[in-house]
């Protein structure tokens, strides 16, 4: 089941305006920069963009919020990006704000037709507005309803040409279950290789989750908080 | 005197268990994993994706693909492990992170904390300070007693929006540990050479002080 | 003629389309994946873990830990990836899976099943069959006509404890190809040499039947 | 934090009567033979068993049948078992029939903290009686509850001394949620190497999920149903 685009032009083939992405990544680690730049290229608009975090000003989806190209972002952490908060206080932008780990489970949940679950994360607090309560084991939970989305990008590290993905490292976050979530899900990856050379032990996300597969061309991988330690 | 930053992070290493999973949240917390006590083995949790993390890396030994929450470059310990965040959240939400430390800008004292918004002004978001909260079971607040106006963050009840509803059970700060039980705040150590009378004066929720305030002991 | 359990395969064989993840069950359903037409490039999920299942290995070659949901040992195709019971559902609760085969004990004319319990005589338990029925989108029952009894199996109403609702929206038995729709079975093809008047004979539920009903077509 | 017990006696330590074990497998594979073989020797009882299946008369769990051990069994499939099937019609055992699906994503959910999730698996059966019914896209659900266990016993291929698992091929299955949903989780594996032998970015159990890890003894790993084809 070969799922290999011959670039991330075709990868990105049939995203429309108003259109709900979801896009790997926490921080800068492990997003999906060749596709995000070709989103900026596209100019594609009013996007719903499910993403745990927005990248900063001039790097991940900070740049297609300079462009104006979201109506709304769903995340659980939106620091470190002055535009972003530029639009959201002046009522630009729409914010979705979630515990992250909802949002990791609310995306697999989307992935695997669990249409909704309890958690005890937001109990009695904002998120929890208009969520029904329960209470398990003496503990209030709120329930929490499943993420899909028309297109789901994520970043690997190595791909085959049937989908299969490994990530690398902490690169891995959101990438896994946004790829579960995808009504069409595009991986783009460092290394392509063909089908039967990753060892099926290893797969992180099976390719029965990926539809389009490329090889980014050029992965900046910049780096948000680079903290050293004195060489001795 | 009170302590500095680093004072409280030593201060709130001495709680931790031999055995425990340990997630730390972003500022103060980060710096507990420099003061572990002899003897104590415990491994550090990154809601991003790890188990093992390690010092920061050497000069020039930086891996974009290896960060922690807190988006700084990282390396891990033998024995380390990768993750998605959907599991990192189950190993959170389902309690085997054993201890928890974050900060926080407002406790109250039912146990109530604030530390992700300020309306109209500030929105950061939780990040995965909700599901940490609401999950474990023993949490620690690591913050300053007081804000920059000089107003105290140890309050009756919380002004800004809420993390979480009756979950801290402690908070170390640079004048005191302080517990929080029955609803109120009691005061079980000052930093050494701080009076109970400041810790008092700059303590708005109701506090607890016993008649013997020991001092903390560092080594 | 009726068909054997191979003809029943190989008729249902001809339903796959081309970039189809499929999951067969144990019996017949297995038989499917020596039909593929050529030029379709379809892949096989077993439920206990297995994407990209290949045939049985060669004598010798047989590995414990390698098994489909028969318990059958098995070989792997090139881009097969292996994976936890849980992902495998979500991948099937969450409808990855275009096409799923199955036998069954029971068909009633409103599609619904039953196929994992005779009530004070047999349980062997339902295993991934309520899960696969209840969400697959393309669900195809491959089964014999009529039970060892000679009763009809295709009902009006099931007898036995079901496996899932209005699901089913095809069957293959040795003798036709029936569409379930509007509550009601619809004759689609016959096997070779079968008259309509035989299968009508052993069809308890209604069975809508064309004018002209062609005859099952193999290269 | 060294997870390493000297053997399967150390192993099992604390397991009581009227307990509820998990037991990780699929038909004969994957399963924890070392510590089944252990059980049977303490004779335990009044067990409630979760488990995939039931094992086969004189193997896996089927010994533990045999030495009547098991007050209930918690399964989806438990044919190819003469003796569980005349406990079961007589009425001596206790079974609870789950979907497959449903019940790896509750022994996930145990492990998860997730107390309830919805799925359509079961609905219209007898599954779902006494169960919620709520529609979700027009299709009905009904709610799962979590499971969890005072000992979940679970089998890896290979571990290290901090309990990190990498299974094998499909001996994985039911062992990494049944591993998350132990209150305490005792690992037996064919390969125990000291820690920071196995890549990070391999491990299927995090040590985490793990309290106990041993070297098992003896690896019989019996073949259900041998199925080959002709050498050409």
């Amino acid at each position: 089941m070969n799922k290999v685009v011959k670039n991330v032009e075709d990868a990105l083939v049939g995203i429309e305006d108003g259109m709900t992405l979801m896009l790997g990544g926490f921080g800068l680690c492990g997003i999906p920069e060749n596709s995000i730049g070709q989103l900026v290229k596209l100019g594609t608009k009013n996007l719903t963009c499910i993403s745990n975090n927005a990248g900063v000003d001039d790097f991940g989806i900070g740049l297609m919020l300079q462009a104006k190209q979201v109506k709304k972002m769903i995340s659980s952490y939106v620091g470190e990006n002055d535009e972003f908060e530029r639009q959201m206080l002046s009522g630009e932008l729409e914010v979705d704000l979630i515990p992250q780990g909802s949002l990791a489970e609310r995306c697999r949940a989307g992935g695997a037709g669990i249409p909704a679950f309890f958690t005890p994360a937001g109990y009695g607090t904002e998120v929890a507005e208009g969520k029904e309560v329960r209470v398990f084991n003496g503990k209030p939970h709120i329930l929490e309803s499943a993420l899909t989305a028309d297109f789901a990008i994520v970043k690997a590290w190595k791909g085959d040409t049937e989908g299969n993905l490994i990530y690398k490292a902490a690169a891995r976050n959101f990438n896994p279950m946004m790829a579960m979530a995808g009504k069409i899900t595009v991986a783009e990856v460092e290394e392509l290789v063909p089908a039967g050379t990753l060892d099926p032990n290893h797969i992180h996300t099976p390719g029965i989750f990926v539809q389009r597969i490329f090889q980014g061309e050029k992965f900046e991988k910049r780096i948000e908080q680079r903290t050293v330690r004195k060489n001795d | 005197m009170a302590l500095d930053k680093n004072g409280i992070a030593q201060r709130i290493a001495q709680e931790l268990k031999n055995g425990w999973y340990v997630n730390l949240g972003i500022g103060i917390p980060t710096l507990v994993a420099n003061y572990i006590p002899q003897g104590i083995d415990v491994e550090f949790q990154s809601e991003n994706g790890i188990l093992g993390m390690g010092p920061f890396p050497f000069d020039g030994e930086e891996d974009a693909d290896l960060i922690n929450a807190g988006k700084q470059t990282i390396t891990t310990v033998p024995g380390a492990s990768f993750f998605d965040s959907a599991t990192s959240f189950a190993m959170i939400r389902g309690q085997h992170v054993q201890l928890t430390v974050l900060g926080a800008m407002e406790v109250s004292q039912n146990g109530d904390i604030a530390n992700w918004k300020i309306p109209g002004k500030m929105v950061k978001g939780m990040g995965g300070a909700m599901d940490l909260v609401a999950s474990a079971e023993n949490i620690i607040v690591a913050m300053m007693h007081s804000n920059k106006a000089g107003e105290s963050k140890i309050l009756k009840a919380c002004t800004l929006p809420l993390t979480g509803v009756g979950c801290v059970k402690k908070v170390v700060t640079e004048l005191a540990v302080l517990e929080i039980k029955d609803g109120k705040f009691h005061l079980i150590e000052r930093a050494p050479g701080v009076s109970v009378e400041e810790i008092i004066s700059k303590t708005e929720g109701d506090l607890v002080v016993p008649e013997v305030v020991p001092e903390m002991h560092f080594d």
